[in-house]
């Protein structure tokens, strides 16, 4: 559904409300690290069950996946790109050329070379690839002809040597090195697998090839994986023998924690308190980099013709989405159904990201119903029937028709509920759809009839460039809101004639249009949340930022 | 017996059928591509989708489509489940021993159970134990499944770590070994319990009432005329005429354990078909749904032609052939 | 044992007692009952105080009071409040009001539909009974929970609501009850007294209507009860699994799904506890009025 | 009932039984088809004068129940006809059917289950009458069943009671004060006291025969107990595996029986007043056959002492062989 | 009349004696049999006739000790088989005496029969109960004791199920149980009372047969008089849980003594002779809980009720031709304290 378009990052909101964004800042365990030992990894959804870094689709597979996996490059607590495998130089932001370390092996004992990532590189360009993941190739020059079936090797991809490769994007962007495709498949056991036959293959479903530090070496579909470590990690062996990922009830979450049936697991955050107070588990949280907003409906889109076709002039007049947010008391919203675990944004940016813009540059609409209500009836929406709600300036019946996704969770039902109450305080009369969560996005994505105003929630990637969520001729842009400005803005971030390859200048540019929409509301921006997780106190050598846990070989069991 | 049994195997294919159709029709009235799981999700692009529609023969009238995915169902092609892009059919074959194991359990427990308390208290009527027997069994008729579920993880697994509250086997031992049977009668004894309760209540009462009835009997008092010792005339005479109705709920019991399932493996993550039947419907996993949606009916179809022929084989009095 | 009062013709000094009607009788044995009438009167309370839940308290149900979440049971709180604040006995009757409802409204279409066919399959026979007992195992072949959640997740977002659980409920249920009602509508015809109407000169219609159905309902009657807690626990299953009653109306159902949070099911028993309480005790106390009816109805009592 | 008034009656037929089929389908196999049938009763015929009583026995399952029921058209007919007086009821339907129940009417067998425990007696013995006529109701009703019930000899205020609260002899009254509601002319007495305990007995079958007199009754009496017969009737009819295999006069089918069978039975009637004297019993072999596949020729060869060769080749039909008494036996060829 | 001899080496083979048996209704108990008396003497048949519900099955059952657990009881008296109290035997006890020395049959043969069970095994637990014997061997006899009752294929009939077979059938294989142990006493209830006349015919002679050849008594339980007079030495008149006349059955049906008795004998139509009208009882034996505390227990009933018949309970006496009769209408009837008085 809804995806940011990054490799990493996955669907923001599901039913699960798993964020699976990797973020920044740490937490550190205390005690003697010891040899050995058995880690219990939780996982509180259910996974699909495609155990391939290049085809997965959720961020519960890549929870699992990630024991095995070791990618090229990595981020550090400011979501800055770092050699991992790979290192880079360019001179051009076009062409890059990396260098791979060298005696890295793969799980079963091949060395990996850049034809592996050639491989994996041809793989997702090819036109039988059934994953979510082209687009992170498609920048490479000859791609799309690969994929098209005009040519028969990529052209913008060229072996020099087994531990340097040489790579030509189609143009110099910004962002070229963020968004490629930065894990290798390794060739020679993929071996007679046509591309189209990889996803149903045992070689996806029952077992994983990769070169971090555990292997898979069971599966039981759907309920558990273990690991065992890779005593050949290039990185050093793991502390740890085993890893066995489990996956569990959501109800089981805080019984598993408190009788060490579990020792690492994702927390939600209306759990945050109970495991605060657990004596045998620590709470960590980082920033993360999802963020929940009120959407409204300006248009709708034809998909075809890539535009906004149709205008819906209801929630055109900026003061009424302006009341409609000073009318939210954000702050007590976001303690009452997150448990405090999250706080306020004022721009589609979660603060923990390197691009956010400076807070203090941005207004806070704070919450203020007397604000909200002299907005409106300077807006010209007044009571005019006395029925105790204001009617549109044309003195019509005024009825904000809000939706929210439903699960079994009923605090959806609650929490959206309770946004409605805010602006009925303020004499907005607002009436609460909630829709089954599988069809929400896509109507979403298909404007369709009876969705005003909306709930929705997104997370953004390492690369931050948002235009997919927000340019005008963008598919998922749901608001439909159309502006210029924004538009400019955003190709201007990426385009490295006007901020070239220095991050500042990138991060002004963004600033300037967090700022606009921070102006404009196209959305009211309501909160960013923190990734929680509870770790038992016997593990050590655990440590979070804003990019994820850092490397599970340098995890262990302590006494 | 075998002409019987084929017969009404034989018998089975029309309701098969229908049932099929109206599985069709459901499939239909959803939105989106139920049958194949084919149509990428993500890709919006309308021609893609009348491309797909067309080369999926979703442009061909009705009854071909039927005749199609019916063909292909009965062949084992069951489509592509949208959720975990796998044949639907290798999905089942991961879940189905799950399932099955879960019921047989169950099963197992529901008679043993039903069988110690409902001849304690059909043996001894309107005692003291009776009358306790009888009010626990009220008690747990009273008690939905799902909540019985939801107190025994609470209590059996977290406040006393007895029992596992999810999953199946422990991955940790090796799949055939007696150690693995032992981890999976471990998990599953939980889940099987909270599912065998249910049944558990309702037949002991029965059990007990059938006892009590057949103790009345004439050919009870017969036997105790000629000198019978009166543990057998409970443990034989009586029990044996007692347990030819129970065994034919066996049939019947699948229908419960099919419905059952589902609350009873979602509550305990256990992955069988009755969770994936709920994940399917909450992810509009279409393929996956209908598959299941029609092997259910077809365990029901299967449990009572299940009961039908055990009566005829338990009871002399019922002649089939 | 047949109740045989002196009622000799010869010796009419006796006075002759009241005489009474197998519904009398019944009614006398029923309130005999001690745990039937207990039961019969808990259900009658709580009846009435969910259906007159919205004159006892003017509370907004849906409302969502974030100052007032999860506050545990208080003098201004009886059972607390929920995660949206929400005084959980207030919607607790009002929980009842939605339970009891759907429970009573699906176990009447099911009888309606079930006596129905039953009834006239069992009367006439034949091609009628084939056809209709056909179409009844058809019914039944399908898995009861499994279709009522296909079919609720079909219908739901085009149109949703408790009317359509009742009717998706009530239309894969009658089955049972039809059958029930054939084979004892069968062997109740067996009965000279059916031949009798008919050699006096009845029409079907009345026969059916005024000798086959009455001596039937008992065992309807019977089947009502086990029907209705069936139906409530089938309401508040589906509901638990967020394929019943729409998540913002609140019954037993629903708010025992909360228990699905685990900070809710390990620290707030309040807020779930009550409806399982309730719930569990009104099975109890529909199973105990169905014991107390049947055996009423025992027909070694009269006849 | 007196000699003379019996010949006046006798010269008119009120029914006549010709060649009464009943066969009930047995169905089987896979598409439930017909695979057979109970020849319940296979040509039956036998006539009633107006005013006399013929009596019908036979051992269980012979077809007498079925006989009777056809008779009123409870049970349709496979085949044969039915006249009452003079006219064929086997065909009608509606509401001539619904007339000629007016006329015949019937006591049932068992006293528990042939009245609708949910009904008042009163009710029970109206209902008739309300169905014919429509017109009659209120006090004028009520004080005509009140004296139908004193005239069975039951208290006025039973019309208030439920069957539950009567004996077994009491309730056989209830149903026969039912089946004169109508003023019917032929009784259908379906072994009204097979389930009646001696002394009650007694009091039912006076009742039957003091009604006869006062109500000008023709009665169709069915029994299995053949001095219950004889002492009711004033012909019999003995019935063997859905056939009529003997009917006389009374005095004639006791003094000389004719048929084998007849022999058997009455020689196995346990009597007491041959006290004493150790008689010759006739002991049957075996058992009835199923009348599912009833013997071929005469249905009772397979367990006649007298059988001949032939016999299991042709059914005999009923002839009389003395005048009065017609049998169904080769032996009388 | 040999019971009448007092023989002191001779007991009878049973002497019941002042038998109370009640069962509690409503929690009060009420006697079902009310201080009955009377000897079987060994070889001989006794017949006891009454309406239904005077409490002859209670009586035999008390016999056999196989009253409902719980519900009845016998509240005084003793039975004496062979001299040897049965009261208070335990089960154990009594089931080596059950089925082996007294054994009994019951009216209806279609569910005396245990359905699930095959005849063969049904008739060989009897023998297992009482006798150490091989399955063959045991297989043997029961396929001989079938062909002894008249069954023809026996050896097939041991293998098939009650329901397969027809009601006398059923009733010969019950008789073939009975006397499979060659008991010295058999108590028929009513055996032949659901069979049609001509099985039932097939039955008593049969029945008669075997007590010949085994020199066994038997109590013959019914209320056809008919059945009676054919097949027994003595008849015990039954009546609300008493015995109200007892005597050898020429003497029974000749002169009946109780007015009981006489209207009983009345009211049956009898093949031979034609009656205009029956004799009637009105009325019906009173239930249990309704029954009168003292006096005749027929007072209510009885044409020739005199007014101390609802005062005075008459007692069972012999008059001088050992005709013993218990009603005040004959002297040897009334108590001695009521005659005093
Ligand atoms: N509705 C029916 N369907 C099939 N068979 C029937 C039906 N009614 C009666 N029969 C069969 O027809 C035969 C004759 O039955 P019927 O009731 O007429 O006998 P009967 O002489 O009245 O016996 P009884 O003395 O037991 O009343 C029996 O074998 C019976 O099983
Ligand atoms: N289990 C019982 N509980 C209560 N009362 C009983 C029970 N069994 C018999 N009785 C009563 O005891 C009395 C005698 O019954 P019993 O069965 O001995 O009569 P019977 O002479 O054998 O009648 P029948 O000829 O009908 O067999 C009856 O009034 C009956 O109601
Ligand atoms: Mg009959
Ligand atoms: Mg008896």
């Amino acid at each position: 559904n809804g995806d940011s378009g990054d490799g990493e990052d996955t669907d923001t909101e599901d039913t699960t409300e798993d964020t699976g964004s990797e973020g920044d800042s740490g937490e550190e365990a205390s005690g003697e690290p010891q040899e050995g030992g058995t880690l219990n990894y939780a996982i509180d959804g259910e996974p699909e069950g495609i155990l391939n870094v290049h085809y997965y689709g959720t961020a519960t597979d890549f929870e699992i996946i990630q024991f095995a996996v070791d990618p090229l490059f990595e981020y550090d607590e400011n979501l800055a790109i770092q050699p991992n495998v790979a290192d880079w130089s360019t001179e051009d932001n076009k062409v890059y050329t990396f260098t791979f370390e060298e005696g890295i092996k793969w799980h079963n004992g091949d060395e990996l070379t850049v034809e592996d990532w050639k491989f994996a590189l041809e793989t997702l360009a090819s036109p039988d690839y059934e994953g979510p993941r082209y687009a992170n190739v498609e920048t490479i020059e000859g791609a799309k002809a690969y994929r098209d079936g005009e040519a028969d090797s990529i052209s913008g991809i060229e072996v020099i040597s087994d531990y340097e490769i040489k790579i030509t994007f189609d143009k110099a962007r910004v962002n070229n090195l963020l968004n490629v495709w930065s894990y290798p498949m390794n060739r020679s056991y993929w071996e007679g697998v046509e591309v189209a036959d990889i996803l149903d293959s045992e070689k996806t479903r029952q077992s994983m090839m990769g070169t971090g530090p555990f292997k898979l070496t069971k599966v039981v579909p759907g309920e558990s994986y273990q690991f065992e470590a890779n005593e050949d990690y290039w990185k050093g062996a793991p502390k740890l023998d085993k890893v066995i990922v489990k996956v569990i009830d959501n109800k089981a979450v805080i019984g598993a924690l408190e009788n060490g049936d579990v020792d690492m697991v994702p927390v939600h955050p209306t759990l945050g308190e109970q495991v605060e107070n657990m004596e045998n588990v620590d709470l960590v949280t980082y920033p993360g980099l999802a963020y929940y907003y009120v959407g409204f409906k300006f248009g709708k889109f034809d998909n075809e013709k890539k535009e906004v076709v149709e205008q819906n002039d209801k929630y055109a007049n900026l003061e009424l989405r302006k009341a409609m947010y000073h009318a939210i008391n954000r702050d007590e919203w976001i303690d009452a159904f997150f448990s405090g675990y999250g706080s306020k944004v004022n721009a589609p940016v979660p603060t923990a990201h390197w691009i956010a813009a400076d807070q203090d540059e941005l207004n806070d609409y704070a919450y203020d119903p007397e604000k909200a209500k002299s907005l409106l009836d300077e807006a010209g929406y007044k009571d005019v029937n006395d029925d105790g709600f204001r009617e549109d300036p044309n003195g019509e019946e005024f009825v904000i028709n809000f939706a929210h996704y439903s699960s079994t969770n009923p605090t959806f039902e609650s929490r959206a509920k309770a946004l409605t109450q805010y602006w009925e305080e303020v004499g907005l009369k607002a009436e609460l759809e909630m829709i089954e969560s599988s069809l929400y996005y896509d109507k979403l994505e298909k404007d369709a009839e009876g969705i005003e105003v909306y709930f929705g929630g997104w997370g953004t990637g390492s690369d931050p460039d948002p235009s997919a969520l927000w340019k005008s001729d963008q598919l998922w842009n749901y608001t439909r809101w159309v502006n210029e400005e924004s538009d400019q803005l955003l190709e201007d971030a990426i385009d490295i004639d006007v901020v070239g390859t220095d991050q500042e200048k990138r991060k002004e540019v963004y600033g300037e249009w967090q700022k606009l929409l921070n102006e404009q509301l196209p959305m009211l921006y309501i909160a960013e949340l923190q990734e929680i997780y509870g770790v038992n106190k016997r593990v050590g050598g655990v440590e979070f930022d804003v990019s994820g846990s850092n490397s599970p070989h340098e995890w262990y069991i302590q006494n | 017996m075998l002409k019987y049994t084929l017969r009404r195997l034989l018998g089975m294919i029309p309701m098969l059928l229908l049932i099929s159709i109206v599985v069709f029709f459901l499939a239909l009235a959803m939105p989106g591509d139920p049958f194949s799981g084919e149509i990428d999700p993500n890709n919006t692009d309308p021609e893609y989708i009348e491309e797909m529609r067309e080369k999926l023969g979703y442009n061909d009238p009705i009854h071909v489509q039927y005749y199609d995915w019916i063909t292909g169902f009965v062949q084992g092609d069951f489509g592509k489940s949208v959720k975990y892009k796998i044949p639907v059919s290798d999905l089942v074959a991961q879940r189905l021993p799950n399932t099955l194991f879960l019921g047989i359990m169950s099963l197992v427990i529901t008679y043993c159970f039903a069988f110690a308390m409902g001849m304690t208290a059909g043996r001894k009527p309107y005692t003291k134990l009776d009358h306790f027997i009888g009010g626990f069994n009220y008690m747990m008729l009273a008690i939905p499944s799902y909540i019985a579920g939801v107190f025994a993880i609470y209590f059996f697994s977290f406040q006393l770590g007895w029992f596992p509250f999810n999953g199946s086997v422990n991955i940790a031992v090796d799949e055939g070994t007696l150690d693995w049977w032992l981890s999976k009668v471990y998990h599953t004894f939980l889940p099987a319990l909270v599912l065998g309760a249910m049944g558990t209540a309702s037949y002991t009462q029965f059990l007990r009432n059938d006892i009590i009835d057949n103790s009345n009997k004439d050919f009870v008092r017969t036997a105790r005329a000629k000198g019978t010792p009166e543990s057998r005339i409970y443990n034989h005479h009586i029990l044996r005429n007692s347990v030819i109705p129970l065994i034919t709920f066996l049939g019947f019991d699948l229908v419960s354990l099919v419905n059952g399932a589902l609350i009873t493996e979602t509550i305990f993550t256990y992955p069988g078909l009755g969770q994936l039947f709920l994940t399917s419907v909450q992810a509009s996993d279409y393929p996956t749904l209908m598959t299941l949606t029609l092997m259910f009916s077809f365990i029901v179809l299967v449990g009572n032609l299940i009961a039908d022929i055990l009566y005829g084989i338990v009871d002399p009095r019922i002649r089939i052939d | 044992m047949e109740v045989v009062p002196n009622k000799d013709p010869q010796l009419k000094t006796t006075k002759p007692p009241k005489s009474m009607s197998p519904w009398a009788m019944a009614r006398r044995k029923f309130m005999k009952n001690k745990l039937a009438m207990i039961s019969l009167v808990y259900l009658i309370i709580l009846a009435i105080l969910s259906f007159l839940a919205p004159y006892i308290t003017t509370v907004d149900i849906s409302r969502v009071n974030i100052g007032q979440m999860k506050l545990p049971p208080s003098s201004e709180h009886w059972f607390g409040t929920d995660t949206s604040g929400r005084d959980v006995f207030v919607r607790l009757l009002y929980g009842g009001r939605v339970s009891l409802f759907v429970g009573i409204s699906c176990t009447m279409i099911i009888l309606f539909l079930g006596v129905i066919v039953g009834a006239i399959a069992g009367f006439f026979g034949g091609i009628v009974d084939s056809m209709l007992m056909r179409f009844t195992d058809f019914v039944l072949n399908f898995p009861f929970l499994v279709f009522v959640i296909v079919l609720n997740a079909i219908l739901f977002g085009k149109v949703g609501g408790v009317g359509v659980l009742i009717g998706v409920i009530s239309l894969l249920g009658w089955g049972g009850v039809a059958r029930l009602v054939r084979s004892k509508i069968l062997s109740e015809k067996e009965n000279e007294y059916v031949l009798a109407a008919t050699s006096i000169g009845g029409r079907p219609n009345k026969v059916i209507m005024k000798h086959l159905l009455p001596n039937v309902l008992t065992t309807v009657i019977v089947q009502a009860t086990i029907l209705f807690a069936n139906m409530i626990v089938a309401e508040s299953a589906l509901s638990y699994l967020g394929f019943g009653v729409p998540q913002e109306v609140p019954s037993w159902g629903n708010m025992l799904s909360a228990s699905q949070q685990p900070e809710v099911l390990q620290d707030m028993p309040w807020i779930w506890v009550p409806p399982a309480i309730i719930l569990v005790f009104t099975i109890l106390a529909i199973n105990f009025i169905g014991e107390g009816v049947k055996d009423a109805f025992n027909p070694k009592s009269f006849r | 009932m007196s000699i003379t008034e019996l010949n006046k009656a006798q010269t008119e037929k009120l029914l006549e039984v010709n060649d009464l089929k009943m066969h009930f389908p047995v169905k089987g196999g896979f598409f439930k088809r017909t695979i057979g049938a109970v020849k319940a009763v296979d040509g039956v015929s036998f006539d009633i004068k107006k005013g006399e009583t013929l009596g019908l026995v036979g051992e269980s399952g012979c077809g007498k129940s079925t006989t009777g029921r056809s008779i009123l058209r409870l049970l349709d007919p496979t085949d044969g006809e039915v006249l009452f007086n003079g006219e064929d009821i086997t065909k009608l339907t509606g509401k001539r059917l619904r007339d000629i129940r007016q006329d015949i009417q019937m006591v049932f067998q068992d006293p528990y289950a042939s009245l609708n425990p949910m009904q008042m007696v009163g009710d029970i013995v109206s209902e008739p009458i309300k169905n014919y006529h429509k017109n009659r109701k209120g006090e004028e009703l009520k004080a005509e069943v009140m004296d139908l019930l004193t005239r069975v000899g039951l208290p006025e205020d039973a019309y208030y009671k439920y069957a539950h609260e009567f004996s077994g002899g009491q309730r056989q009254r209830i149903g026969i004060a039912r089946a004169l509601a109508l003023k019917p002319k032929l009784i259908i007495a379906d072994e009204p006291v097979s389930a009646l305990d001696v002394s009650v007995q007694s009091q039912v079958l006076n009742l039957l025969n003091e009604l006869q007199d006062e109500f000008d009754l023709t009665y169709l009496f069915i029994a299995h107990d053949l001095s219950v017969v004889k002492h009711m009737s004033d012909r019999i009819g003995v019935m063997y595996l859905g056939n009529i295999m003997e009917v006389a006069n009374k005095s004639s089918i006791y003094a000389e029986p004719l048929h084998p069978y007849t022999q058997a039975l009455i020689s196995a009637v346990p009597d007491a007043s041959k006290i004493g004297q150790k008689r010759e019993r006739i002991v049957l072999e075996g058992d009835v056959p199923s009348p599912e596949n009833p013997p071929s020729g005469c249905p009772f060869h397979t367990r006649c002492p007298k059988a001949m060769d032939e016999c299991s080749k042709t059914k005999p039909q009923l002839k009389e062989v003395k005048p009065g008494q017609h049998v169904a036996c080769l032996l009388y060829e | 009349m040999k019971n009448s001899q007092s023989n002191v080496n001779h007991d009878p083979l049973l002497q019941v004696k002042g038998l109370e048996t009640a069962f509690s209704i409503e929690g009060k108990d009420h006697n079902a049999v009310d201080g009955v008396s009377f000897n079987v003497e060994k070889g001989k048949i006794v017949g006891i006739v009454g309406e239904s519900g005077c409490g002859k099955s209670v009586m035999s059952l008390s016999v056999m000790n196989l009253l409902p657990k719980g519900i009845g009881k016998i509240r005084n008296g003793e039975v004496l088989f062979e001299g040897r109290n049965l009261e208070g035997l335990d089960d154990k006890e009594m089931n080596k005496i059950r089925g082996k020395d007294i054994s009994m049959i019951f009216q209806e043969p279609m569910t005396s029969l245990n359905p699930v069970f095959t005849i063969g095994y049904q008739l060989e637990e009897v023998l297992h109960n009482h006798f150490k014997l091989s399955k063959k061997e045991a297989r043997e006899k029961v396929v001989q004791l079938l062909s002894a009752v008249g069954i023809s294929r026996a050896d097939r009939i041991v293998d098939e199920y009650p329901h397969q077979l027809s009601g006398g059938m059923r009733q010969r294989v019950m008789i073939a149980m009975a006397i499979a142990c060659q008991p010295k006493l058999l108590i028929a209830d009513e055996p032949t009372t659901a069979l049609d006349v001509t099985v039932q015919a097939q039955i008593l002679e049969l029945l008669q047969d075997i007590q010949k050849k085994n020199d066994m008594a038997i109590i013959f339980i019914t209320h056809d008089l008919g059945v009676v007079s054919e097949t027994c030495d003595e008849v015990i008149v039954m009546y609300a849980g008493r015995i109200v006349e007892r005597t050898d059955v020429q003497r029974l049906f000749h002169s009946p003594k109780h007015p009981y008795t006489e209207l009983l004998m009345g009211a049956i139509p009898r093949l031979e002779e034609q009656k205009d009208m029956l004799a009637t009882i009105d009325g019906i034996v009173p239930s249990l809980t309704k029954m009168p505390e003292v006096g005749c227990r027929f007072a209510n009933r009885c044409p020739k009720a005199m007014k101390e018949c609802t005062t005075v309970t008459p007692k069972l006496a012999k008059n001088e031709e050992g005709h013993e009769v218990a009603c005040l209408l004959y002297e040897s009837s009334r108590p001695e304290e009521e005659v005093l008085r």
